[in-house]
């Protein structure tokens, strides 16, 4: 029984970290954004996110979160703590109060 | 040997039948830094039969904030060389096998082949992507750490249906993603962490004790003190190391320019100065 | 000096400002075994200025499974002296305080008042209780971890707003609950994942840098590999020890009678074989 | 918006810890149940929980569990990765797939 907010905004929270904060204003990691489904059909879809991300929260060198129209190699996407490849990738639906993750794989020890 | 371990053998769940196959256990720590300092000294006191140790370089002082394997004493010297005595001294009843080698393609499959299990302690990308690709060809279980700042990362590759290093990063990311812990830092209890959990996952799959972190990830933030363990994708078909239609063999291996794919150097102390 | 720390200087969170904070802070462990272990290397490898440990036993062949920081040529020797020793070892340049006693509600106040911040890395619930008691009467910040078969908990105590033992514990638990290592076994590697926590505790609060687990438990389940980060209940008002109305002053610590209150001895040697 | 399964079924995750899944069956952590509320009201609070866990699923010694109507001293409870405290202790309402732990204090090292 859910009811989809249509037309209303999507409360999402978005976590960047590994080093992906650092592109961000304040170097902040978590981000609370009210998202406008803008796609007709009141979806968010991954791949609408991150152009919103990189419109609204990038502030500096957006070739080191994004590559083409997906992540840069390197970067791990979790939505609810699962890696978005077994969610659908790009194409992945998100829902409201969906955790969305991007974090840069480490190397060192 | 008994009372040594009374402790795990009290361990339902660990008892007589998990010691003894610690002590049948080989395990290969690449790297004696700050991954590697804990991994090795929990891995020689819980009594696994056979540990290797693998680093080229040598202990510096500043080294000393994080690998608390090394004492002052060793500076200059073989980390190896360190690390080994001090498991020696805390534990002389297991055998310890030092390589004061850089691992390369041109030595690994020779020394991965004698262990049973893995650990990645080392400090960058193209030998994550090499021990990664030499577990593949010889199924060898990975567990593999990193740590970096004030973050730390884990899971276990090529295990149980898990992934290995290609499956989840088929391209090296950008240079400037390629940082290290000599041009950004870290605190050096970060590693520590990420190296007891390392130690216990080697443990685990060792002794098949509970359920390691295959298919998951473990992501700690030290700062916020907190954990996520997350769910990750399987080993993927079309990987072109461990996939279905895999031509990689070990010639390919021995002969594949790491550096070269990763636009990365192996060792430290060549690193460039980058800044993300 | 500045080579030494210099992984912590990059950072941008910790810098020159954390390492000055630390290199002045003065931190006490009551435990020298297996959560003691890396808590002592690494509060001593990062850099604080005076580091006390407090243990009155000797090392026994069974402590070295996990407590990583006693060599065998010790074994039969004072647990403060091996720490101790060890740490001078791994970094000289800081100052080590050695307390070769049981910590007892007689010299706990004396003892704990010349440190900012405490760790319990002890292994039994009357000095638990005894420990945060003596915090809150100096007004320390406590951290406390515990670890026990393949489980581990950790949390900081009386800092920020934070409750005490008592706040959470008012009543001790029934005598069959406070099983022990030497009961019931613990896997080695638990106390080391828990001692490295509460050593990134200690450099949080000492430091001030990052946010600590106060207000929160760190739940720790090594078979399964999950860890949960909760959040508990605050201070009190109406704790005995801690709430607004105390009248617990330092005097009636001294005359607690700790190991009567919790039925459970202070001293690993005399207890008693109990199995939850 | 938000439909209360009035006389269904709630279903909660119950996990237990610290040595105290030492007195189920087969020391199992994770338990996943099926409450019926019978409180006519269609609510589960955690009153009734522990009278439920007592019946149902404690095996042995159960004072090692409860003490009087609730837990025995050492044991804490969290609502959804909360103290039980600070949502009402014994009166606290349960949610639909809500989680709750009961965890025996661990005082080793
Ligand atoms: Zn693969
Ligand atoms: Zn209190």
């Amino acid at each position: 029984l859910r009811l989809l907010p249509i037309l209303s905004a999507m409360h999402l929270t978005l976590e960047f970290g590994g080093g992906l904060e650092l592109l961000l204003e304040k170097s902040t990691k978590v981000h609370k954004v009210d998202l406008q489904p803008n796609d007709g059909d009141g979806k968010v879809v991954m791949k609408g996110l991150l152009a919103w991300v990189k419109s609204n929260l990038i502030k500096e060198r957006p070739e080191m979160f994004l590559k083409g129209d997906s992540v840069r190699p390197g970067v791990l996407v979790l939505i609810n703590d699962c890696d978005w490849e077994l969610c659908g990738g790009l194409d992945a639906e998100l829902e409201e109060k969906d955790v969305v993750v991007f974090i840069s794989t480490l190397h060192g020890g | 040997m008994i009372y040594r371990y009374s402790r795990h053998l009290l361990l339902p769940d660990f008892g007589v039948e998990g010691q003894r196959k610690l002590s049948q256990s080989s395990i290969l720590v690449v790297g004696a830094g700050g991954l590697g300092s804990p991994v090795a000294l929990y891995l020689a006191a819980c009594g696994v039969g056979c540990l290797g140790i693998v680093d080229g370089d040598d202990v510096e002082l500043n080294n000393l904030h994080r690998q608390i394997i090394h004492k002052e004493a060793y500076v200059g010297k073989s980390k190896v060389k360190s690390a080994a005595d001090a498991c020696r001294e805390i534990n002389s009843s297991i055998n310890v096998m030092e390589y004061h080698h850089t691992l390369k393609p041109s030595n690994a499959l020779e020394i991965v082949r004698k262990y049973d299990i893995v650990v990645d302690a080392t400090d960058n990308l193209p030998t994550r992507y090499m021990i990664s690709d030499c577990c593949v060809l010889l199924n060898k279980p990975l567990i593999s750490g990193a740590a970096l700042g004030l973050e730390g990362q884990l899971t276990v590759y090529h295990h149980n249906g898990s992934p290995c290093y290609r499956c989840l990063f088929p391209n090296p990311p950008p240079v400037a993603a390629c940082q290290r812990c000599s041009d950004s830092g870290v605190l050096g209890v970060v590693p520590g962490v990420i190296g007891c959990l390392q130690a216990l996952e080697a443990i685990k799959v060792a002794t098949d004790v509970g359920e390691p972190l295959s298919g998951r990830m473990l992501l700690f933030d030290a700062l916020s003190a907190r954990i996520r363990i997350v769910k990750i994708r399987g080993s993927s078909t079309v990987c072109t190391v461990c996939g279905e239609n895999s031509a990689f063999t070990q010639d390919d291996f021995q002969k594949f320019d790491y550096e070269n794919f990763t636009q990365s150097p192996m060792s430290d102390k060549s690193a460039p100065s980058l800044d993300i």
